[in-house]
């Protein structure tokens, strides 16, 4: 175990008191409570991180937070791997382990760093001009290399193992990070009796101020950060939410945020999330998102020990870390003097500070002061090192070597961009403010105001100002009576820091602008001469800000460099588009815990327990299960348990839970007429106590539904749809009866659990039926005729019964309560004992159905028409209904459309498939050929053989004939006779018997 | 014949009643057996409706009488509820009550109702329901349909500890009462029916 | 994500509600010509800014609900029952 | 400048000083013989093709904003002929066919990659209504094969077989579908275009459509006026609103599609695989992040952008079936805006007025068309009449009751 020879010794917010164990590349370390991955291996004196994405190169870390994008690993290991985590945002828990990633073998020997010597030819867009020769190499053997080589870390190739959870919120005032502005906005907003929502992606609260030595109300800043979290948690009507990253902003004022709530201990975390991803909903925003740092554009300015001022500053400060021994610092602002002075109080050499600016202000003067050397108009020209650096050269901006420092960190600040991020999510579009050299957001389009530093206000008395007055006016906004008294946390006035353009620094060598995707300075001027001038022309050729990091610290001077090459000025060029999420997000928290089998709801019938003891094979229909089939025993395959599950209906009788119809109550004195216009047959004048099978039309004229609707009373309808589509029906209802006839006096709900259904169809139905209602009513064809309809009583519950058939058999379907269905079904079956009943599933009834011709979800795919399916006589021509007027459109009209037809192989011995096409020449199939198709097949054992439905080209009229049915899918052939679509039974005696 | 038996759709479970007194900070219930009856009024008749029931006809405010509970669902429709009734008795005497104005439809069956409380009440909702629950919004008696965890659900605030009854169909029962006993394993759940 | 104020649920996110076409069409009586129901079922108002449209409550009170929302913005003006005549908050600029 | 591996040498050694621009940016001339009004895939390659393969001069495209920023910059780069009716069938086979040769064509790598397409089915239904389409592709020539559970494995072994809601029974799968860079299309056109001496004019929006006895003459632009004897549109999920400039009324409405993309990953999924029944498709990108895409945001929109509940379902849905993808992070996500037609199927085709042309109704497959789409406009502005292939994509089939309705929903585009 290597000891932390980087760790300073006193500072820090880390528990030194807990230490903890974690490995790198296999490597044991050990670092503390309160320590990030980053901050550990610093202190370990580990600089290099990573491998870059297109050349290899190495790399450390550049940042210390979310907008990191060279150091990358593979946290966590096997099922749990999650590739490209940035190790300044994990939290360091005892027995972490991390991988680096994008290298092979190792991290400090990366074959594909040769990449490195080819990089003159791999510039931006060399891929489009390349790979071309010859031709079919490109996917047997370019594109193969290049995939591997691109990519960073591997994903796990295991289920995610761990939960993730949803949740919704809602506030008055959502207030976006807790830097001193956050936290002024969470304060006067929370104070004035908003419900408050703070957010803050860190760990820990304050953002920029734990950095900062200002004395805040009177205390030191650290301590004002711990007074006001305080209160804020006191508060009732405030939600402190830390670990927690504002991803998006969207319409409605919403935002989406993630919360980390177990990323920072070992799983597994029994019953807990691991991530919850939140949906707030705020009346009012105050944006205090900050400002990120950003480099400056240097040669070789990618070598790990390179980073920004700020993060050097925290790690000093808050993991008591010293992410180098001897610190050079190059800077175009002041913000890079306060981490000198920061260096310096923890003992760290500070050799120089290279300030671009001639005449930097007060500062110089501090620094030279604590004896730190300032070399001003001074500017860096190479990072030197293999590894990481070993020396800094600095130039004049007029290109002359001034000298080299040895150095084994260099912190570097190129100024700060504006956190405008999520703001420009909003649809603000960022303005340039020349001031500051940051894009700030223009005028608010949404109910949403920015404070601080993402606005570009950098002073502290300045944000905490703005943080105040902008919760205040949001508290208001939301409709909250503000106390005009409250003031504002007070802090010294600051310095105005002032900041000169560096975009690039002069030079000749590889200078990056985007770490991550490798963009260099010089690529930004090959994309412009290529033509790419666009920026956003610019962004895709050469992958700027196109990596994990979204171009937090790039994008700024990439887009500089670009106006430079365009000779314009930088608010001429602009920015890309800001798109969701603001830092990436893992898919498994979007998806939360509809995963696996819990994707979607799952509905069951209320006979469900009884056709498991049965041993059904159950079968998705939408969101129900369904039995399938019932397989006597283990031996019987699927196809005899079909077989003889239709076979037994027809020989004797058989059992099947239909409650997954849809179910429609109709009430009220205009229920006929609405009826009426719905079905293109008529139901004004159906009797009451009678059923009928009836059609829907779209208003498009297609098929949309069928179902038998009985009349209970004069004003009351029992209406069934297909499962299918039973919500659709409903909702067309709700179209019709609201918008289109509010005059009809009609009311109507779904019935569909209210009412359970059991359908027994066979020549022995009602023997079995009048024994399982131990003769509760009477079956008979006098009471009972066929589309007959009864209510009775059962064990003190209504039922009823209707005498309709899908099978074509003797048959009847009986409702009853969904409490009553498991006792039915058990009653019925148990009656069925001496009639030789079996239960059959939705195979069979599919069998039954193709046997008598009946159209079922095959047939009805939506380009349907009546007609097609030889139901145009259905078609009233007495009343109007919906469809009729675009169903006699020429096309839909058409006498040669495929239409209805039912085949048989000539030799039965040949199976049938669904999704066949017809042809009379099988020489000659092809595309233009093809007469129709097959929709539904069934191996019948009424008929003998396969037989199947078809919609076929002037079918109707070709009965008798013989064609080919062909599946080029299987190459198979098979020979068929073209029949009536009702195959069995065409009078219908036995429907009657 | 075997033994008659009419199940709920939670009845598989094998809950026992009564409350515990554990620490969970969820209890979850099952109120089986409820009668429960869509009313609807006939065109121009919401008012005499409401008014024959006794029961408020505006939008998200249920009205509980000793006999019954009025949920209002859209403009002249109700669900009703009653602790017995569901042999259709319910509706038949609702029926009689409103007499020509409207119209019940017997739904007894076709619901199954979940009783939620404890501390983390909200914190559990909250993962599903996009509604705002907050005491400030939601008062007692609150109702509202929504969706939850993919499933419709009515709800109505009991009391202001809080507790919402959950009210959704028959046949999602089963899923809706997987995810709201797993979204509150986290709190310590406790299971009953009532 | 839009918030649709349902007139008689009050806001609600657009999870719950189906959305369901331009709401400034509306069905022929039943006499009308073939040509008449072409046009309701074909020809519709595509605009890039205020557009009147039917959003159906199906997760909620199952009220179809009439909606003036703009689609370049995603903003909701105001909402009503299929009975309401809405207007558009400005003048929408012929394209 | 030509593009092989001795040019690129030589830039490479020479600094890539020597590299010129792909395509010029002109001042925009009084008066061309043929403007075609979007510089998204279709028009740059209708321009291209009315150069190559008609010999024709004096060509603008017109783009309000940079080429290739509609939807052709923004697709998740899928294509495929796996469609089952006339003439949908043929014409997207072309379009197939002229991909495959686009490398040669044009010297610049468009990195087609036919990595195959899997649509995954999970009912005997399904697989039925799936068979019908693989055989209807077979039929004419399409290559189309139906996958059983234990090749799917195989295949995409991060597909779960065993914990799905809707259990996976096998897939349809295309070969020769795949994925193509989105991004190389226009260029690869633009400077296929440019070099033949089409000008391409950027920043150029058209604000109205001058029609002078019955004939289109011109157009206005925010750079004024530029006459033209034939005018082509092709402003996908503009189509509406610019042919409402020519008084003409379509059955198009105008809906947001959106796409995501996760970090960047080393190569776990070699094929596109596409959950119907979970509205989610995916594939992996040359970059290595996953491409992910769903359903429309199902109501009409013109805002180029993504919202919350979509994403929530799109990942949800790939979670269905791929439970390993949790832990990769998603990137980014955007929205483009389609020309859904009432039917699902586009328009090639004249319009009521002399020397206008219409190229719309793409909906959200149109990038696959790109090629064909491009070859047969070009055709019907050049020869003005369409050419067989395109014949029936006519405004005219909807008043005639001859849709082309691949889906069969009709004409309600936010539940296609
Ligand atoms: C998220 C998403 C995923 C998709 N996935 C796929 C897929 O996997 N496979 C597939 O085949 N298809 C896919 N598509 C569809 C496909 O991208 C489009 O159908 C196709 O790109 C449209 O043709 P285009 O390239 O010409 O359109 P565009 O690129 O949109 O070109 C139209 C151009 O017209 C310009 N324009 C508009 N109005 C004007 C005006 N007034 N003046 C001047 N110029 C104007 C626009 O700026 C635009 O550049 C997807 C689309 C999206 C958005
Ligand atoms: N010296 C300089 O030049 C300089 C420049 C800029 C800022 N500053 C200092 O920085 C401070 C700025 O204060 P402030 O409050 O505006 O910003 P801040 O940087 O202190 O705080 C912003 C906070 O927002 C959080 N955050 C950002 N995006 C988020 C998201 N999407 N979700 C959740 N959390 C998010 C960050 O983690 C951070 O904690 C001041 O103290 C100022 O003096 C100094
Ligand atoms: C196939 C494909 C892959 C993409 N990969 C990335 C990516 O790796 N990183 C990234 O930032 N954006 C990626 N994008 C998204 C683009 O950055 C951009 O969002 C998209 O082209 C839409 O443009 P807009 O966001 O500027 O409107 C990708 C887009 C497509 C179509
Ligand atoms: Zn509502």
């Amino acid at each position: 175990m290597s000891s932390q020879s980087n760790r300073l010794t006193k500072g820090g917010h880390i528990n030194r008191a807990n230490p903890l164990t974690f490995s790198f590349d296999n490597k044991i370390y050990q670092g503390f409570e309160g320590d990030t991955l980053a901050s550990a291996l610093l202190a370990n004196g580990v600089r290099l991180m990573g491998r870059s994405f297109k050349y290899h190169r190495a790399r450390g870390v550049l940042t210390a937070g979310s907008e990191e994008p060279n150091a990358l690993v593979e946290l966590r290991q096997g099922a749990r791997r999650e590739p490209n985590t940035r190790a300044t945002m994990i939290e360091l828990f005892d027995g972490l382990a991390a991988t680096s990633q994008n290298r092979f073998p190792s991290l400090s020997f990366d074959f594909m760093s040769v990449n490195q010597l080819f990089g003159r030819f791999l510039v931006a867009g060399f891929y489009y001009k390349t790979f071309m020769w010859p031709s079919s190499f490109w996917e047997s053997f370019y594109e193969k290399i290049i995939r591997r080589s691109a990519g960073l870390g591997r994903a796990a190739v295991e289920s995610d193992p761990d939960q993730y959870d949803h949740s919704h919120g809602h506030c008055d005032v959502l207030v976006v990070g807790a830097g001193p502005a956050g936290l002024a906005a969470a304060l006067s907003a929370g104070r004035s009796g908003a419900r408050v929502i703070l957010v803050e992606e860190n760990p820990w609260l304050g953002g920029a101020l734990n950095l900062q030595n200002d004395r805040i109300d009177d205390m030191p800043a650290t301590q004002w950060i711990e007074a006001v979290s305080k209160e804020l948690n006191a508060l009732e009507n405030v939600r402190v939410m830390s670990r927690t990253v504002l991803f998006g902003y969207y319409d409605g004022n919403v935002m989406g945020a993630l919360e980390r709530v177990n990323d920072h201990v070992a799983p597994p975390y029994s019953d807990q999330p691991r991530q919850r991803l939140w949906t707030i909903r705020a009346k009012e925003i105050v944006i205090a998102a900050g400002a990120h740092e950003r480099p400056i554009v240097f040669d070789n300015n990618d070598k790990p020990g390179v980073m920004l001022s700020s993060a050097v500053r925290t790690y000093v400060d808050r993991f008591g870390v010293a992410p180098g021994k001897t610190v050079a610092i190059i800077t175009n602002n002041d913000d890079a003097y306060l981490t000198a002075f920061q260096l310096h109080a923890a003992g760290i050499e500070v050799p120089v500070i290279a300030d671009a600016r001639v005449n930097p202000g007060d500062l110089v003067e501090k620094a030279r002061e604590l004896g730190i050397r300032v070399e001003t108009d001074c500017l860096p020209h190479e990072a030197q090192g293999y590894l990481g650096v070993t020396n800094l050269l600095l130039q004049r901006s007029d290109g002359s070597l001034i000298e080299k420092i040895a150095c084994d960190c260099i912190a570097v600040s190129g100024g700060y961009s504006p956190n405008v991020h999520l703001v420009s999510q909003s649809g603000v579009r960022p303005v340039w403010d020349e001031k500051i050299l940051g894009f700030i957001p223009d005028t608010p389009i949404r109910a949403e105001r920015s404070a601080g530093a993402c606005k570009g206000t950098y002073d502290l008395a300045g944000c905490l100002g703005e943080g105040h007055e902008a919760g205040l006016a949001a508290a208001k906004a939301a409709g909250i009576a503000v106390a005009k008294s409250a003031v504002a946390p007070q802090a010294g006035p600051q310095p105005q820091s002032s900041i000169v353009a560096v975009w690039r620094s002069p030079g000749k060598g590889k200078a990056f602008v985007d770490f991550q995707n490798d963009v260099t300075a010089a690529d930004i001027d090959l994309a412009h001469r290529e033509g790419m001038v666009s920026i956003e022309h610019s962004k895709r050729y050469t992958t700027l800000g196109m990596a994990t990091d979204q171009g937090k610290t790039s994008n700024v001077n990439g887009l500089a460099l670009l106006a430079r090459a365009r000779g314009e000025d930088i608010p001429t060029v602009g920015t890309t588009r800001y798109r969701p999420p603001y830092s990436p997000v893992a898919i498994g928290a979007f998806a939360g815990h509809e995963r696996g089998v819990h994707f979607q709801p799952t509905r069951l019938t209320a006979m469900h327990r009884a056709h498991e003891r049965l041993g059904a094979v159950f079968v998705e229909v939408g969101q129900w299960l369904r039995p399938r089939y019932y397989p006597i025993n283990d031996k019987e395959t699927m196809t005899q348990a079909i077989w003889r599950e239709a076979d037994m209906v027809r020989k004797t009788v058989g059992m099947c839970d239909v409650s997954t119809l849809g179910k429609i109550e109709v009430f009220g004195p205009d229920a006929a007429e609405f009826l009426n216009r719905l079905y293109i047959n008529g139901f004004a004048k159906l009797p009451v106590g009678k059923a009928r099978y009836g059609l829907m039309l779209r208003e498009d004229g297609h098929v949309f539904d069928d179902g038998t609707t009985s009349r209970l009373a004069e004003d009351h309808y029992f209406m069934t749809t297909t499962t299918a589509n039973a919500a659709g029906v409903l909702s067309h209802m709700d179209y019709c009866a609201q918008v289109v006839w509010p005059e009809l006096d009609v009311a109507f709900c779904s019935a569909t659990e209210q009412w359970c259904g059991v359908a027994v169809a066979g020549p022995r139905a009602r023997d079995v039926l009048t024994a399982a209602f131990d003769g509760a009513i009477d079956m008979s064809n006098e009471v009972l005729a066929f589309m007959g309809v009864k209510e009775f009583t059962w064990n003190g519950a209504t039922a009823r019964i209707f005498r309709i058939s899908f099978s074509g058999e003797l048959a009847f379907e009986v409702n009853v309560p969904w409490g009553y269905g498991e006792a039915m079904w058990e009653s019925i079956y148990a009656a069925g004992k001496d009639f030789d009943l079996i239960p059959y599933g939705t195979e069979a009834l599919g069998v039954l159905r193709i046997e008598k011709g009946h159209v079922a979800g095959n047939e009805l795919d939506g380009r349907t028409t009546a007609q097609d399916m030889g139901l145009g006589r259905m078609m009233s021509s007495k009343k109007p209904y919906i469809g009729l007027p675009l169903s006699q459109r020429e096309g839909m009209a058409d006498e040669m459309r495929p239409r209805l037809v039912g085949l048989k192989p000539v030799d039965t011995k040949n199976r049938l498939r669904g999704g066949a096409h017809l042809v009379d020449d099988k020489n000659n199939a092809t595309h233009e050929t093809s007469l129709g198709w097959v929709t539904s097949v069934g191996d019948s054992p009424a008929i003998g053989s396969w037989i199947g439905l078809a919609y076929l080209k002037d079918g109707p009229n070709r009965h008798g004939e013989r064609i080919f049915a062909v599946y080029p899918l299987k190459d198979e052939v098979v020979e068929v006779e073209i029949c009536d679509p009702v195959f069995f039974d065409a009078k219908g005696e036995r429907l009657h018997g | 014949m075997a033994e008659f038996n009419i199940v709920t759709p939670l009845s598989h479970l094998g809950l026992v009643a009564g409350k515990g007194t554990s620490s969970a900070g969820v209890l979850l219930a099952d109120r089986p057996g409820l009668a429960i009856a869509q009313v609807f009024a006939k065109k121009g008749k919401t008012a005499a409706v409401a008014k024959k029931l006794g029961i408020s006809a505006e939008p998200c405010v249920a009205t509980s009488h000793e006999n019954y509970t009025a949920l209002p669902l859209s403009p002249g429709q109700w669900m009703l509820f009653a602790t017995t009734g569901a042999d259709g008795s319910f509706q038949r005497l609702l029926e009689k009550q409103i007499g020509k104005n409207g119209y019940v439809s017997e739904q007894s069956h076709s619901r199954a109702a979940i009783r939620i409380s404890g501390a983390k009440v909200l914190d559990v909702l909250s993962k599903e329901c996009r509604l705002d629950l907050h005491s400030s919004v939601a008062d007692v008696g609150f109702c509202a349909q929504t969706t939850m965890s993919g499933v419709g659900v009515l709800m109505h605030k009991i009391d202001d500890s809080p507790t919402f009854d959950l009210v959704v169909f028959a046949g999602f029962a089963d899923s809706f009462w997987h995810w709201i006993t797993q979204a509150s394993a986290e709190y310590g759940v406790e299971l009953s029916r009532d | 994500m839009h918030r649709i104020d349902c007139p008689w649920c009050g806001v609600r996110d657009e999870s719950e509600f189906q959305y369901q076409g331009d709401a400034t069409v509306s069905r022929p009586k039943f006499k009308a010509s073939e040509e008449a129901f072409f046009r309701y079922a074909y020809v519709r108002e595509n605009p890039r800014g205020w557009h009147t449209e039917w959003w159906h409550h199906v997760g909620g009170c199952r009220q179809w609900v009439k909606v003036v929302r703009n689609t370049l913005t995603h903003e909701i003006h105001v909402t009503g029952t299929p009975a309401d005549k809405l207007a558009h908050p400005r003048k929408v600029k012929s394209p | 400048m030509h593009y092989s591996a001795l040019s690129l040498l030589w830039q490479g050694l020479k600094g890539h000083k020597g590299w010129g621009r792909m395509w010029r940016d002109p001042e925009p001339k009084s008066e061309y013989d043929i403007i075609i009004i979007g510089g998204g895939g279709h028009g740059l390659a209708t321009a291209y093709y009315l150069a190559k393969e008609h010999g024709l001069k004096n060509i603008a495209v017109v783009e309000k904003g940079y080429i290739g920023g509609g939807n052709v910059g923004r697709n998740t780069t899928i294509i495929r002929s796996n469609y089952m009716l006339s003439p949908n069938t043929h014409f997207y086979e072309k379009s197939m066919q002229l991909w495959e040769g686009l490398e040669r064509e044009f010297n610049f790598n468009a990195m087609v990659s036919q990595r195959g397409i899997i649509n995954l089915y999970h009912s005997d239904a399904q697989r039925d209504a799936f068979a019908r389409r693989g055989n209807a592709m077979r039929l004419a020539g399409i290559d189309a094969e139906l996958l059983s559970p234990e090749e799917l494995k195989e295949r995409v072994p991060i597909l779960d077989f065993d914990n799905a809601r809707f259990p996976i029974e096998g897939g349809l799968c295309q070969p020769r579908g795949g994925t193509v860079r989105h991004d190389a299309v226009p260029w690869g056109y633009a400077r296929g275009a440019d070099s033949r001496g089409v000008d391409i004019i950027q920043n150029c929006e058209v604000t109205n459509i001058r029609i002078e006895g019955g004939r289109a003459v011109g157009i206005d632009t925010n750079r004024g006026f530029i006459g033209a004897r034939k005018i082509g549109m092709a402003v996908a999920g503009h189509t509406s609103h610019i042919a409402a400039m020519a008084g003409i009324e379509l059955p198009v409405e105008s809906h947001v599609l959106q796409a995501f993309v996760s970090e960047g990953i080393k190569p776990l999924l070699d094929t596109v695989v596409t959950f119907g029944a979970g509205h989610f498709y995916v594939s992996q990108s040359d970059k290595g992040g996953l491409v992910f895409g769903g359903d429309l945001d199902g109501y009409n929109s013109y805002a180029q952008r993504g919202n919350l509940p979509m994403m929530g379902h799109v990942m949800a849905g790939g979670m269905a079936i791929m439970p390993s993808i949790g832990r990769i992070r998603m990137l980014r996500q955007w929205g483009g805006i389609m020309d859904m037609s009432f039917d699902g199927s586009p328009f090639i085709c004249k319009t009521g007025i002399d020397g206008l042309y219409l190229n719309g109704g793409w909906c959200y497959g149109g990038f696959k068309a790109t090629p064909a789409s491009g070859w047969c406009f070009a055709h019907t502005i050049a020869r003005d009449e369409p050419h067989a292939l395109n014949a029936g994509f006519t405004i005219d089939r909807f008043k005639q009751g001859r849709m082309i309705d691949e889906k069969g929903v009709g004409p309600n585009p936010w539940i296609q």
